[in-house]
């Protein structure tokens, strides 16, 4: 039983209950149809109705993350500007400001 | 109106005589030489816009004609370039570097008509895959036949769907 | 299991994947919406073929677009149901002397039912499923 | 002990009829919302049925298993959280495991969604993992931020082992903090309302499994039982989240109010907890459904980052104002 002053935790009950789960779970999995038939190109990606040229590679996986998050990263481009007094204030900065938290509470 | 001010301006810098059809329409006669020179003329002077390429087949006359609908948003006037080429191995400058958009007409009509671009990035396949026929659109290419041919020629009847009368 | 049994769960929930490119779409969409509603029937139209037990291919398809609705059909799992959709699937409907469009749909794909209709209406596509329901009601 | 065991067998698959009966609620309600007639109430069931038969297609050139073993990790770790929330009477798991342990369990559907994505091998589906991880890290923010201000106000409020959920669901939080800490609360209720949208993935913010822009996102090639598996996770999934906003916002019991005692209590606060499940079900996800559209990913980031984020901060502020007065 692992527990921290504010909550606890047995990783023992838990396992246990997750293998009951995990159980009841294979029941209905396998209560599925488990494999397929298979055709000419039926297990083929679906790329509506086209051939895969490129196989699907790891590092497009950044991609979304560019696109999503684009405008956090364009902020916090601008802001690691490689001027390095720009670096040492903002260290001054958040220094005083935990100093002052510490002192205040 | 001003369209006589613009075709004015046309003849005195290209050479080439614009008639004017009707209003804020023109059209301009070149032949497939001076076809290039001509267009980046007509785009300095305001037709940044080129609508369509289009090809006429005049079997009689053995010869294609080349259309490009240029428009110009300054004016807001029309202009059709029209150009003759032979029929039979159908080749012209491409115009794709001078607007964008003719490469993706140009890349159309070389697939339907078999005119030949020189200079078009790309010029492969587009509607038809794996066409091996006479191009689709010529005068000469016998579509019926084909069709017959293609997909009806299990049909068990007797007067096949083409019999029609002359 | 055997199929008519599957067919019988099936015919519950039809998860429809649809291959419009051309009249048959203005005609479904009224059929998912409101006012007929296919949901009734627990159809829903689905994204994947991987997901979908119904492929309705609507209108003419030229030579380009049926090798993509065979792999389409090729790539959904069984049992599935192909509705070919309109006069164009059927004979090639006005297309009959196109030079790039197929004539019949079922040389290309195995197709179970035909609904006629230049477009077909809304109620001939639903009375068309309901004769699928129908006859799998009473094969079980 | 032996009621205890009892009850840790049966609340799991209590949970998926459950989440089916939702799911079956809400797509009527939705679709009598769009003036449609809507499916039968166990239409769920029969998908779930119907795609018990279909063929289980994997890819060629996918991780064949781990796009096979993602549904079962999903709905696994899902039905786990079942037994760690007070679902009206006191948690299953009562001393085993805490808010904490919770929220990280709510985490695991979402990642094994994303692995799955990953696996199968279809570009559709690492666009949808893309997206998953995008808007997990997105609604993330401000979930924290409501689930630590009641935390908070809880324990300046003098309870001790903050965390445990017996704890939370016992204490009534509205009255505690005066004015400022009930309009707080309420700010933080409304933050927490705008997140469950975003954890199921439902219409604002289905990008990952956005129908018409990527073929089914995620969900592109699974197919058969490896989909079912996924349909009853998402399905026990708004349970889950339900009951855990219930378990925060509204810990009112019924069976004091009629003095019942012996067995009918727990029963009837089970079935009033599935009452206020369903009634933020339905708040949260079904009316919000049917309302608005679906946002682009980078509008979804941007939306969670701004307003929730802004809201909880602004009612973490009237609760420290609240107990401080």
């Amino acid at each position: 039983m692992i527990s921290t002053g504010m909550g606890s935790w047995s990783p023992l009950v838990f396992l246990i209950c997750v293998a009951f789960i995990s159980v009841v779970v294979q029941i209905i999995r396998s209560l599925g149809e488990g494999g397929f038939r298979k055709e000419e190109d039926k297990a083929e990606a679906f790329f509506s109705g086209g051939r895969l040229l490129i196989k699907n590679r790891v590092m497009d996986v950044y991609w979304g993350f560019f696109d999503a998050m684009g405008r956090y990263y364009g902020w916090m481009k601008r802001m690691h500007n490689g001027i390095v007094n720009d670096y040492v204030y903002w260290f001054v900065l958040l220094v005083t400001v935990v100093i002052g938290v510490v002192i205040l509470l | 109106m001003h369209e006589k001010e613009i075709a004015g301006k046309i003849g005195r810098k290209t050479g080439m005589k614009v008639d004017i059809t009707r209003k804020r329409r023109m059209s301009v006669r070149t032949d497939s030489r001076g076809l290039r020179e001509f267009c980046v003329c007509a785009k300095e002077l305001g037709f940044g816009h080129l609508s369509a390429v289009s090809v006429t087949d005049f079997i009689g006359e053995g010869e294609y004609e080349i259309l490009y609908f240029l428009w110009s948003y300054q004016d807001g006037l029309a202009l059709t370039v029209k150009t003759r080429i032979g029929r039979e191995e159908p080749s012209i400058d491409s115009v794709s570097d001078i607007w964008g958009e003719a490469q993706i007409h140009e890349r159309e009509l070389h697939e339907l008509f078999g005119v030949e671009f020189v200079g078009n990035a790309d010029l492969s396949e587009l509607f038809l895959e794996g066409w091996n026929q006479t191009p689709p659109f010529r005068k000469d290419f016998d579509w019926r036949e084909y069709v017959r041919s293609r997909y009806y020629r299990n049909e068990g009847r007797e007067r096949g769907y083409f019999e029609v009368e002359k | 299991m055997e199929d008519a049994k599957k067919l019988k769960r099936l015919v519950k929930s039809v998860w429809v994947f649809n291959w419009f490119n051309s009249c048959g779409f203005t005609e479904i969409l009224p059929v998912v919406g409101s006012r007929w509603d296919m949901e009734r029937f627990g159809m829903i139209p689905v994204a994947s073929p991987r997901h979908a037990d119904c492929l309705i291919i609507a209108g003419y398809q030229t030579e380009k677009s049926i090798r993509r609705a065979q792999r389409i059909y090729r790539q959904m799992p069984k049992p599935a149901v192909v509705i070919g959709l309109g006069s164009c699937s059927m004979s090639g409907g006005m297309y009959w002397d196109s030079y790039n469009t197929i004539k019949r749909l079922s040389d290309y794909i195995p197709v179970d039912l035909y609904i006629p209709g230049c477009p077909p209406r809304p109620e001939a596509i639903l009375k068309g499923i309901m004769s699928i329901f129908r006859e799998v009601e009473d094969h079980a | 002990m032996i009621m205890k065991v009892l009850l840790a067998m049966v609340v799991p698959v209590a949970g998926i009829l459950i989440g089916l009966l939702y799911k079956g609620i809400d797509r009527i309600l939705a679709a009598r919302m769009q003036g449609r007639v809507g499916p039968p109430l166990v239409q769920p069931l029969r998908d779930v049925r119907k795609l018990l038969v279909k063929e289980n297609i994997v890819p060629d050139d996918a991780v064949g298993w781990l796009f096979s073993s993602m549904p079962f990790v999903a709905l696994v770790s899902v039905m786990a959280i079942l037994l760690y929330l007070p679902l009206g009477i006191t948690p299953v798991l009562e001393g085993y495991g805490d808010l904490i342990l919770v929220l990280y369990l709510l985490i695991i559907p979402s990642l094994a969604l994303v692995l799955g994505g990953f696996a199968s091998s279809s570009p559709y589906a690492s666009v949808g993992g893309q997206r998953e991880m995008v808007k997990m890290m997105s609604y993330e923010f401000p979930l924290a931020i409501a689930v630590i201000s009641v935390a908070w106000l809880l324990y300046s409020s003098g309870a001790e082992n903050v965390f445990s959920l017996s704890v939370i669901s016992g204490t009534h939080v509205w009255g505690l903090a005066g004015i400022p800490g009930l309009a707080g609360l309420a700010v933080i209720f409304l933050c927490m309302l705008f997140v469950i949208p975003g954890e199921l993935g439902r219409i604002p913010f289905d990008v990952s499994e956005a129908d018409s822009e990527i073929a089914g996102g995620i969900f592109a090639e699974y197919s058969g039982r490896n989909l079912a598996l996924f349909y009853l996770a998402d399905a026990v999934k708004a349970v889950a989240i339900a009951s855990l906003a219930v378990a925060l916002f509204l810990p009112y019991t019924v069976s004091g109010i009629f003095g019942l005692g012996g067995a009918a209590a727990p029963a009837a606060d089970f079935l009033f907890h599935l009452l206020k499940v369903f009634f933020v079900l339905f708040v949260s996800s079904t009316v919000v459904r049917v309302v608005t559209g679906r946002l682009a990913i980078s509008r979804v980031v941007s939306v969670y980052w701004k307003y929730p984020v802004i809201l909880s901060f602004l009612g973490l502020l009237l609760i420290m104002g609240g107990t401080l007065i």
